[in-house]
């Protein structure tokens, strides 16, 4: 287990074994997200992947969104789940030099939760348009108009009144 | 279905141009009902249950429908397969007006009818119907529907176009 | 005569001095399997650089999960990826049950192995079709169809439906499969034991077949752990890797069967036909042993709680799929909701590694590692 | 004994007239019944019925299908180059016409009985390619491109095989009439002797008329629908219609010249000429449906590094059989 030299980086703060069998993975780690790059390296370097990276709206209770990266290795399953939170406003460090995978990943969670990534090649938006307004995954979105005629009106025009209804 | 074919002479009427050839006219049409070349456009599971009718137990060639066309300007009639998502529909717009008439659409599955399994207040992501983007001449349900219930889509459309029913006219 | 329009093929000068062009293989084309894009930075027929757009199949599930119960999110799991409707349908109930700790009897166990294994034969079945389709090949997408249609058949028998099965509930499945249903598929096994024989002749010592797809599409294992592959991709490459093996849920561990994996380091699109293929006769073993040893008794546990309320925290349940390894992230608040499920999906990672694995290759080579890497789009967009 | 149509008719403009009738009547109907049969049998091969419902056991399929293909809307796109658009398909159909009238049906029958019909059938068969390059180049669509300057390479480099294929032949039969050729092969059909001048003359012909495993120009899962992505209705059927047409006149071309024409037991000459035509038909739509499709460099290897060597060492091997015997 690779958790003595994790827990080693500066921003790791606290590092967890976890109950396998009821929880479905090895350790919890808490870290900072300036902290994530010299972690993923860590990980690249002892042959773990990046299994999947989301974001948890956590601004209702404890006012913070929360970063679950998760890795793990390819011959023997040993899994490693890291919670970064960050500040509402905040943006993450990204960590596609070290997995390219992450770049999608990344893309995903900034269109979901509009969470930013600096250093990332391309910051745009995965799944949903591109000149798309607002980021559904939070707890408080609300679709302006639901059902819009998808050409009657301008995407842009109709973003404006998403954007007001989000305030 | 027999009295579908009786009442072709009031739609002709209802047409009104100028010269009829109603002779003619029935002849195209039962030409048309009997090639009709699907557009090879599948969005989701219901793709894969129209890839089932073109195989071999269900074998849409038999009603002579079996050629699927790749490029929208050879095919005659959309079969929607699938759940068209809010990204999608500017993209089936431009397809369906890159198809020559007279074609006809068939909204194949739930989704394509209001949205099926993923309709619900705040559905940010796809469009709750086909009808929104383009006229849809026949709805078939399921999700996803099985062939027969394609398959009968297709037989409710030749009997519609033999009818003497051009194509959906747009609207708006 | 008319105005001359531009030619459609603006020549771009890229930053070496070639004349390149932007091809979009569109969300609408034939060999995308779904409502893929792919903006091709091309010179000539080799490929320069790849831009996949995804999103043309964006249904909301995760914003669903968020807003009903986890009851209610069950009919979905099986729409993520409809070829493997049952294994991912299987596989939350499964999820749910490791989380509220309800124990499921045994003939259930060995239901949803001959269940889930069926599905898989299927999956690999239509992969094997489309992918011949791809390549040009248009017969054996009809026989495989049709080998598909008699699995379909027993699957319809007991679950009552063809592809987005419902059959799994938490605690066990809702129908207790009888004699007939045992019988048949004993039958279909002996059966497609032939048939496989027959497509091993037809498709994979065909000459053309392995010209077109061997030395296509190598994955290098640093591609393959920078994109965190999975499932048959992954053991191409040579790595022993199987959720079923390593993290065993169920009783896979009690049936034995061997992981297929490539002969090579680096698995072209042959090795992950051979290792789908092999994968085949390996699910054939499992249902085999599963329906000789089916022991009889209940089929649902004997107390599920009414409400699912997981105690707070978050789970991660992974399951093997036909893609690969399916993972279930579920972060509970404590209430009947989920306050977060993401779904980790194998073709998300398996269509980010386009990125890499299609620059330098002909644009038939594209469609043809675009067709082995075995994508389904609703389960990359989700 | 042979009797071609400017005698039958006298005055050569009637015996045009009367050829262009009877050419076009026989490609018209020989067009929907291959179409029909094509669809048959695939159907067959695939385990399926194929059209049944629209006339006895489908046959009048074809015919619904031209009639839609006639009455769909003629969409010219707007971003077409429309001179070249919509001269395509009338290039490519326009030398199969020409080139039906130099078959020796029987020993009586023959349209036109040209002394140089191999060096036509060579310089016609060139032409529909610039027919396809005008489509694909016309329709300024990037598949239709692609597909186009596939043809083109595809055609040129499958040119040469085919023309070194003929070559013994017309060597041993020291003329270039198909009638002296056929009647030449009245004791033996020259596949006996020229196995190897046949199988590349029948890889190359199947290159020629684009069909499966090497339908690379419109390769339905690469580029679309190929050269013809931006055809609609009548246009595209012409497309079609020029395909199957294309392919009997190669079968036609292979009887003539390997199975010896109309000799044949029993029967007479003009029905055993078409069981000959047809069957070759029925083999090269079984290797339509059997074969998946050999990627473009492939294609290009296999021309000129395999039939290119193997027909030049045929043709120096009949060269010296001639010279001893």
């Amino acid at each position: 287990m690779i958790t003595d030299e994790l827990s080693a980086v500066p921003g790791v703060s606290s590092t967890s074994e976890q109950d396998y069998a009821a929880k479905g993975y090895h350790c919890l780690h808490e870290a900072s997200p300036g902290s994530l790059p010299a972690l993923a390296a860590i990980f690249r370097q002892r042959g773990f992947h990046l299994e999947h990276l989301t974001c948890l709206d956590m601004r209702a209770d404890d006012d913070c969104m929360c970063l679950v990266y998760q890795f793990n290795r390819q011959d023997v399953p040993e899994r490693h789940v890291i919670h970064s939170r960050l500040a509402p406003g905040e943006a993450g460090t990204s960590i596609s030099e070290q997995f390219i995978g992450a770049d999608w990943y990344e893309r995903e969670v900034f269109d979901m939760f509009g969470v930013g990534f600096d250093g990332h090649p391309n910051l745009l938006r995965l799944l949903t348009d591109d000149d798309y307004i607002g980021h559904p995954l939070l707890k408080d979105f609300v679709d302006a108009d639901p059902q819009r005629d998808v050409f009657a009106v301008d995407a842009k025009k109709d973003g404006v009144a998403n954007e007001a209804a989000n305030e | 279905m027999a009295e579908a074919h009786d009442n072709t002479e009031e739609l002709l009427e209802q047409l009104g141009p100028l010269v009829h050839l109603s002779k003619l006219e029935t002849l195209l049409n039962h030409a048309r009902a009997n090639s009709l070349w699907p557009l090879t456009f599948g969005l989701a599971c219901c793709a894969i249950e129209m890839m089932a009718v073109g195989a071999s137990r269900f074998d849409l060639d038999r009603i002579g429908a079996g050629v699927f066309r790749p490029s929208a300007r050879q095919a005659d009639v959309m079969i929607l397969a699938g759940t068209i998502s809010r990204k999608m529909a500017p993209v089936i717009q431009t397809l369906w007006d890159q198809m020559p008439a007279p074609k006809w659409a068939i909204a194949m599955g739930g989704c394509t009818i209001d949205g099926g399994p993923f309709k619900y207040p705040g559905q940010y992501a796809i469009v709750e119907g086909a009808d929104k983007i383009i006229p849809v001449d026949v709805y078939v349900p399921g999700c996803p529907p099985r062939p027969e219930a394609l398959f009968a889509g297709l037989l409710k459309l030749e009997e519609k176009i033999k009818a003497g029913r051009k194509g959906p006219e747009m609207v708006n | 005569m008319s105005s001359v329009p531009g030619p459609a093929m603006e020549l771009v000068r890229d930053d070496e001095d070639r004349e390149t062009y932007y091809l979009n293989m569109g969300p609408q084309h034939p060999s995308t399997h779904g409502v893929l894009r792919l903006r091709l930075h091309m010179e000539g027929e080799r490929i320069l650089s790849v831009f996949p757009v995804i999103g043309y199949g964006h249904r909301a599930h995760e914003k669903m999960a968020e807003n009903r119960d986890y009851l209610m999110f069950l009919p979905n799991t099986s729409r993520i990826d409809y070829l493997s409707g049952m294994i991912y349908n299987l596989g939350y109930c499964q999820a749910i049950e490791k989380i509220m700790g309800i124990e499921v009897p045994e003939r259930t166990e060995y239901i949803r192995i001959i269940v889930g294994e069926l599905n898989r034969i299927s999956s690999h079945l239509l992969w094997l079709g489309t992918y011949l389709l791809d390549l040009g090949g248009i017969t054996p997408f009809l026989y495989c169809f049709d080998d598909r249609e008699r699995i379909l058949d027993i699957l319809d028998s007991i679950s009552g439906s063809r592809l987005t099965y419902c059959y799994g509930r938490f605690g066990g499945v809702t129908m207790d499969v009888d004699d007939a249903f045992l019988e048949s598929t004993a039958a279909f096994c002996s059966y497609f034991h032939e048939r496989l024989d027959e497509y091993e002749d037809l498709v994979t010592d065909n000459v053309i077949f392995r010209q077109r797809t061997e030395g296509v599409g190598p994955f290098s294992a640093d591609l393959v752990q920078r994109f965190g592959l999975s499932g048959p991709c992954l053991r191409a490459t040579g790595t022993r890797r199987d959720v079923r093996k390593d993290e065993p849920y169920g009783i896979y561990d009690r049936l034995d069967f061997e992981v297929p994996v490539g002969k090579t380091t680096n698995g072209d699109c042959f090795d992950r036909h051979t290792v789908r293929m092999a994968e085949m006769v390996q699910s054939l073993h499992l249902i085999e042993q599963a329906v000789r040893d089916i022991p009889d008794g209940p089929v649902m546990a004997a107390k599920v709680p009414k409400k699912i309320k997981p105690p707070a925290g978050d789970y991660y349940f992974a399951v093997e799929s036909a893609r690969g390894h399916f993972g279930m992230y579920i972060y509970s608040d404590g209430t009947d909701t989920p306050f977060r499920i993401k779904l980790r999906t194998p073709s998300f990672a398996h269509v980010s590694a386009m990125t890499e694995a299609l620059v330098g290759t002909m644009l038939s080579d594209t469609i043809s590692i675009l067709g082995s890497i075995d994508i389904v789009i609703p389960e990359i967009d989700r | 004994m042979k009797t071609d149509f400017i005698q039958l008719f006298g005055n050569p403009w009637l015996a045009i007239g009367a050829a262009a009738v009877i050419v076009m009547g026989y490609l018209t109907v020989n067009s929907l019944m291959l179409v029909w049969l094509e669809r048959k049998f695939s159907a067959r091969i695939q385990r399926r019925l194929g059209p049944t419902e629209v006339g006895p056991f489908g046959l009048l399929q074809t015919a619904a299908d031209m009639l839609k293909l006639i009455s769909k809307e003629l969409l010219t796109p707007a971003h077409v180059h429309r001179p070249l658009y919509l001269i395509a398909p009338i290039l490519v159909f326009a030398p199969i016409m020409a080139l039906c009238t130099l078959f020796p049906v029987s020993e009586h029958w023959v349209i036109y009985d040209y002394d140089l019909a191999v060096v036509l059938l060579l310089a016609f068969s060139g032409l529909n390619v610039i027919g396809i390059f005008a489509a694909g180049w016309g329709s300024n669509n990037k598949y239709a491109l692609l597909g186009a300057v596939r043809a083109v390479a595809q055609n040129i480099s499958y040119e040469i095989p085919l023309i070194l294929a003929i070559l013994p032949i017309v060597l041993m039969t020291r003329s270039l009439s198909f009638y002296e050729i056929t009647s030449a092969q009245a004791a033996f059909p020259f596949i006996v002797v020229q196995p190897l001048a046949a199988i590349i003359y029948l890889i190359a012909a199947t290159a020629e008329t684009n069909r499966a495993p090497f339908d690379i120009p419109e390769a339905e899962s690469e580029l679309v629908a190929g050269f013809h992505t931006e055809y609609s209705g009548m246009r595209f059927g012409l497309f079609f219609f020029a395909e199957f047409s294309n392919m009997v006149i190669v079968c036609a071309v292979a009887t003539v010249l390997f199975l010896g024409g109309w000799s044949g037991p029993l029967l007479p000459g003009f029905v055993w000429f078409f069981i000959k035509v047809y069957a070759l038909i029925l083999v090269m739509m079984w290797v339509r449906w059997t074969f998946p499709r050999l990627r473009f460099d492939q294609l290009m290897t296999f021309a000129w590094a395999v039939l290119v060597p193997l027909a030049l060492i045929n043709l120096l091997v009949t060269t010296v059989a001639i010279k001893l015997l």
